[in-house]
């Protein structure tokens, strides 16, 4: 007999995250839901997992949510108040494995918008920029990304590539100088979880969300998917899992009470 | 960008030269002596702001900000500025809305992290009002630590294969122990640094509770420095910790005490930000219509800083903060 | 060299590969967990010590150095050790009188500073007993941050024009926005760091008090560290100040406790240097006979540092020298 | 009527040194002659002198002659304890007015050698190599050097150049790639100051030390020597001076007990 727990997308997806992210590795996160995954994965399976803040934060305490990159939660009773160099050099000697990325637009190979829709010098819709993402794209082992699922995100072609994905295919990172063995890992939607093709580095679905069809997820996406050979249902979140989360993590809903669509 | 029609060609603008020895000649003039440099907000905006000055402003957009000077740039109709857009949230809102600048190095403008967007900040960009180069937060970052170490560019491996590159002013170079192909980020030496701290003396001997972001490589890259302080200590407090030092007084031309200075924004140990009000802001600068008489009454309405805060709560709202800061209340 | 003759070809050996890339693979399997890393001097110097490794040390020549470690590095007999020469004097004194060094990046050895020099250092160099490679002090201090940065070099504008570069392992790089020519220096990684600090929990999140010299970036830079410290404090002595960690502990792969470690350095707010001793060691270095003896007696013949503490003057000698770093006594 | 005050050669030289340390300016200074001259500066005529040590030290008020250019007294009371890198990158922008270097040999360009004597791969005599002196001399505006004055010292051609100073001559130093405008300023013997022709950069003599002559000057240098059109007798210490140099600044007589040559 299995429990029916009754769950969110949100919860879904911060579930999902939180299992990817090692006991003893490291983690650059901002605000928002891969906060919550990541402190949901320290709380459960991976008390030794590093969070780092790109504007300086290492290895808070989190009393709660921080609602800033920067803001005085992101090193509470941390074991260093730094700089944000000392985070993006780390990045770049190699010392972070993982980091959480989001955007407007993501294509076939993961590359990944956060800047503008329309033309550079005159843009239709205007969004803040890459921040520190493009650089945790471009250094940390591997990317991450939690984002809604719909076609307008998941296009063929974004309009501006902020934070390089796999760029057009495989090799091509490694050809235009980014550090080699990094790259886009697990994108995390409403709808699945995908990753990417070994030959072609494009996204391939890996999990479908418990009561989501194929169907549902080709809808959503704005260009062709590849399917893994093995694909399987994602597994929901245990009782565990949802009462560290809503109990401990989110007790105020600021994420998990989100529209995860 | 797809294979074959990939380059490492980049057109954005680089407003600002990375040569090293025409800043060295400025650094070599600028006093180092240990002298009073206490001022007030409204003398340290008029006499070392110019219009077309290119600004970059310490901090992390809602953390630990300059509010007082940025208001004050705003209230004195200083204009053209450039500004480093290196995290730039409610700092950058604030020149945005008074209509202060007109260029700016991007990382992260127009938002305000998780609550949102300024519709103001953002019809700069949809209206072709601003000129505009991308670069990204550590790109920025490192900018400023090659101007403070006095070299003209630091290697990076970031930005490549990417849109962020092409519309940077970076170059590459290749490493010649290596061969490797690296990014050439150019020095950025600001005309001005603004930067809130907690505490420091007359002199400018500055000290930051906390992360530090890239405050100590601003200070030292900028030509000329602003320092607000929640207080000015006795130079004995400096000299008891020197380690505490985060920046030195010879790179500081100007010291204001402005408590609780950070306001709306977050200041470590002392007070967490005013999300309420900085939705009031970002409801307002949704409509050039809402944005003008809030801005007639918060800053141009106001003579200064402390008339700002008492318009928003004063001491009262700032006891709350603290609370909340401390984890005393929600 | 004259006008004509002038030429930027370096001769120097690169003793540490700059390769960025091999260093990121080596840093992605170095463990972040918050371990306990305390072990004792012994088992730290047989576990991380190999025979043939580089490495860098802490401090400054006879200030903040890890003597025990030093100390037992040579009573473990272990050979063919590269070295950072940045400003190492009494720390390169010890391993060249053990015999545990055959190569060198050098920007400063041999010398006591004001002291004098030490023969038995000096005579591996006169007799061709080591391979050299010249530098400077800055060049290491940047070389370690460029490592520390993932970057495999840094520009700088140093060393032009003299022998110091000819010897070196430099290389020119031009620079791509103001066509400078610039000295790349090589990213350095040592194998090992030892470090000596004020205070740092089990994990090895570490506090230094006083000037850090170029530890922080050392720390990061090099494959392994192990950090010698005058106190293991409770985690949360570390936590209730993070803007003091200077090192933090996912750098860290060993963590001893020292007390007196720097002895007979001086250590900032602690203890003053023993010059007595320093000159004791001069003297006995300067001639063979006399240095075997001398090391017999106070390394070879001691099991571990507090017995060369004992036999230096123990408890009451620190207390003289806690009196002479507080200026009650000269 | 001038009274006649006695002192010794030492304490001349670390008077005329500190007599060139404007006000409001910044120094690096090591142990010894150079860090007395830069106290005695201080505690006369330039009290805003900024003292900045290499190992990190800003500021200090020093309370004794540091022993180590690292040591305690180095940032003893400082408005900063840094770091190596914070003095190399200060000095490198062009922050650092002044820094003193000393060396076992000197050329009539101002070239120090504090490497070596001999051949590279096995000197006769070996001395500590640079530390931090080829940076200071690379990238601080003026040089000073406080040496004695002998011919092994002053010799036609260095066997290592481990420091430069204008090399080969004019322009030599932009022609190899230093900053514009830096070089050696004024070398301050026991028998004279020494400063640079315009026109060849070679050392020329300024001023001679009371009781000297020429021809000691001449028999102590091992290259042909400029003078000064202007040649005048070097200004003795005043009285006040020696004061503060032998009460305030060096007690104990750790430097000006030395010899000088």
């Amino acid at each position: 007999m299995v429990a029916v727990i009754d769950y969110n997308p949100m919860e879904l997806m911060i579930c999902l995250a939180a299992r990817y992210l090692e006991d003893g590795s490291s983690v650059v996160v901002g605000t928002g839901a891969p906060c919550a995954a990541a402190m949901l994965s320290q709380k459960t399976h991976a008390p030794n997992l590093v969070i780092m803040f790109e504007a300086g934060g290492i290895g808070p305490l989190l009393p709660t949510m921080p609602i800033s990159v920067g803001d005085s939660r992101t090193f509470h009773k941390g074991i260093m108040a730094s700089s944000m160099l000392e985070i993006m050099d780390a990045c770049q000697r190699g010392m972070v494995d993982y980091c959480f990325l989001g955007g407007a637009q993501i294509d076939k190979y993961g590359n990944i918008n956060s800047t503008l829709i329309g033309d550079f010098h005159k843009p239709k819709v205007r969004f803040p920029g890459s921040g520190g993402a493009n650089d945790l794209a471009s250094l940390c082992w591997r990317t991450l990304v939690i984002t809604p699922h719909d076609p307008r995100r998941f296009v063929e072609k974004v309009d501006f590539i902020t934070s390089p994905g796999y760029l057009w295919g495989k090799g091509a990172r490694e050809a235009v100088g980014l550090a080699p063995g990094t790259g886009p890992y697990k994108i995390i939607t409403n709808l699945c979880v995908m990753g990417f093709d070994e030959e072609t580095k494009r996204l391939r679905v890996e999990t479908i969300h418990p009561g989501v069809s194929k169907e549902q997820i080709v809808a959503a996406t704005g260009f062709e998917l590849l399917w893994a050979p093995d694909l399987t249902v994602s597994e929901a979140p245990t009782e565990l899992e949802l009462e560290i989360l809503r109990k401990e993590v989110d007790p105020h809903k600021y994420i998990i009470g989100r529209q995860a669509s | 960008m797809v294979n074959g029609l990939h380059t490492d060609e980049t057109v954005g603008p680089l407003f600002m030269t990375p040569d090293v020895d025409r800043n060295r000649e400025f650094f070599r003039r600028k006093p180092r002596a240990l002298t009073d440099k206490r001022t007030t907000v409204q003398d340290a905006v008029s006499r070392l702001v110019s219009d077309g000055d290119y600004i970059g402003i310490g901090g992390f957009g809602t953390n630990r900000i300059p509010t007082a000077i940025l208001h004050e740039i705003i209230r004195q109709g200083k204009k053209g500025l450039g500004l480093s857009g290196h995290t730039a949230t409610h700092d950058f809102q604030i020149l945005a809305a008074g209509g202060a600048i007109d260029r700016v190095d991007v990382a992260y403008v127009i938002g305000l992290e998780a609550r949102g967007l300024s519709r103001a900040a953002r019809r700069l960009f949809e209206e072709a009002r601003i000129q505009v180069c991308e670069w990204t937060n550590a790109a920025l970052a490192w900018r400023y630590r090659a101007a403070a170490m006095g070299i003209p560019f630091i290697p990076a491996r970031i930005m490549f294969g990417s849109d962020t590159m092409r519309y940077s002013a970076a170059k590459t170079v290749t490493c010649p122990f290596t061969g490797q192909k690296l990014l050439a980020l150019p020095a950025l030496s600001p005309d001005l640094a603004v930067i809130h701290v907690h505490r420091c003396d007359k002199y400018g001997n500055a000290q930051i509770d906390g992360i530090s972001v890239s405050d100590a490589d601003l200070a030292r890259a900028s030509k000329k420095v602003i320092i607000t302080t929640e207080e000015i200590v006795p130079e004995e407090v400096i000299r008891q910790d020197p380690a505490r030092t985060i920046i030195p007084a010879f790179c500081v031309d100007a010291v204001v005490e402005v408590k609780y200075g950070s306001y709306p924004g977050n200041m470590p140990y002392a007070y967490f930000s005013d999300e309420e009000h900085l939705r009031e802001w970002l409801s307002a600068d949704s409509k050039p219509e809402t944005l003008e008489p809030f801005l007639r009454k918060y800053i141009f309405g106001t003579k200064d800083f402390s008339e700002y805060l008492e318009l928003c709560g004063g001491e009262a709202k700032m006891e709350r903060l603290r609370r909340i800061e401390f984890l005393e209340e929600v």
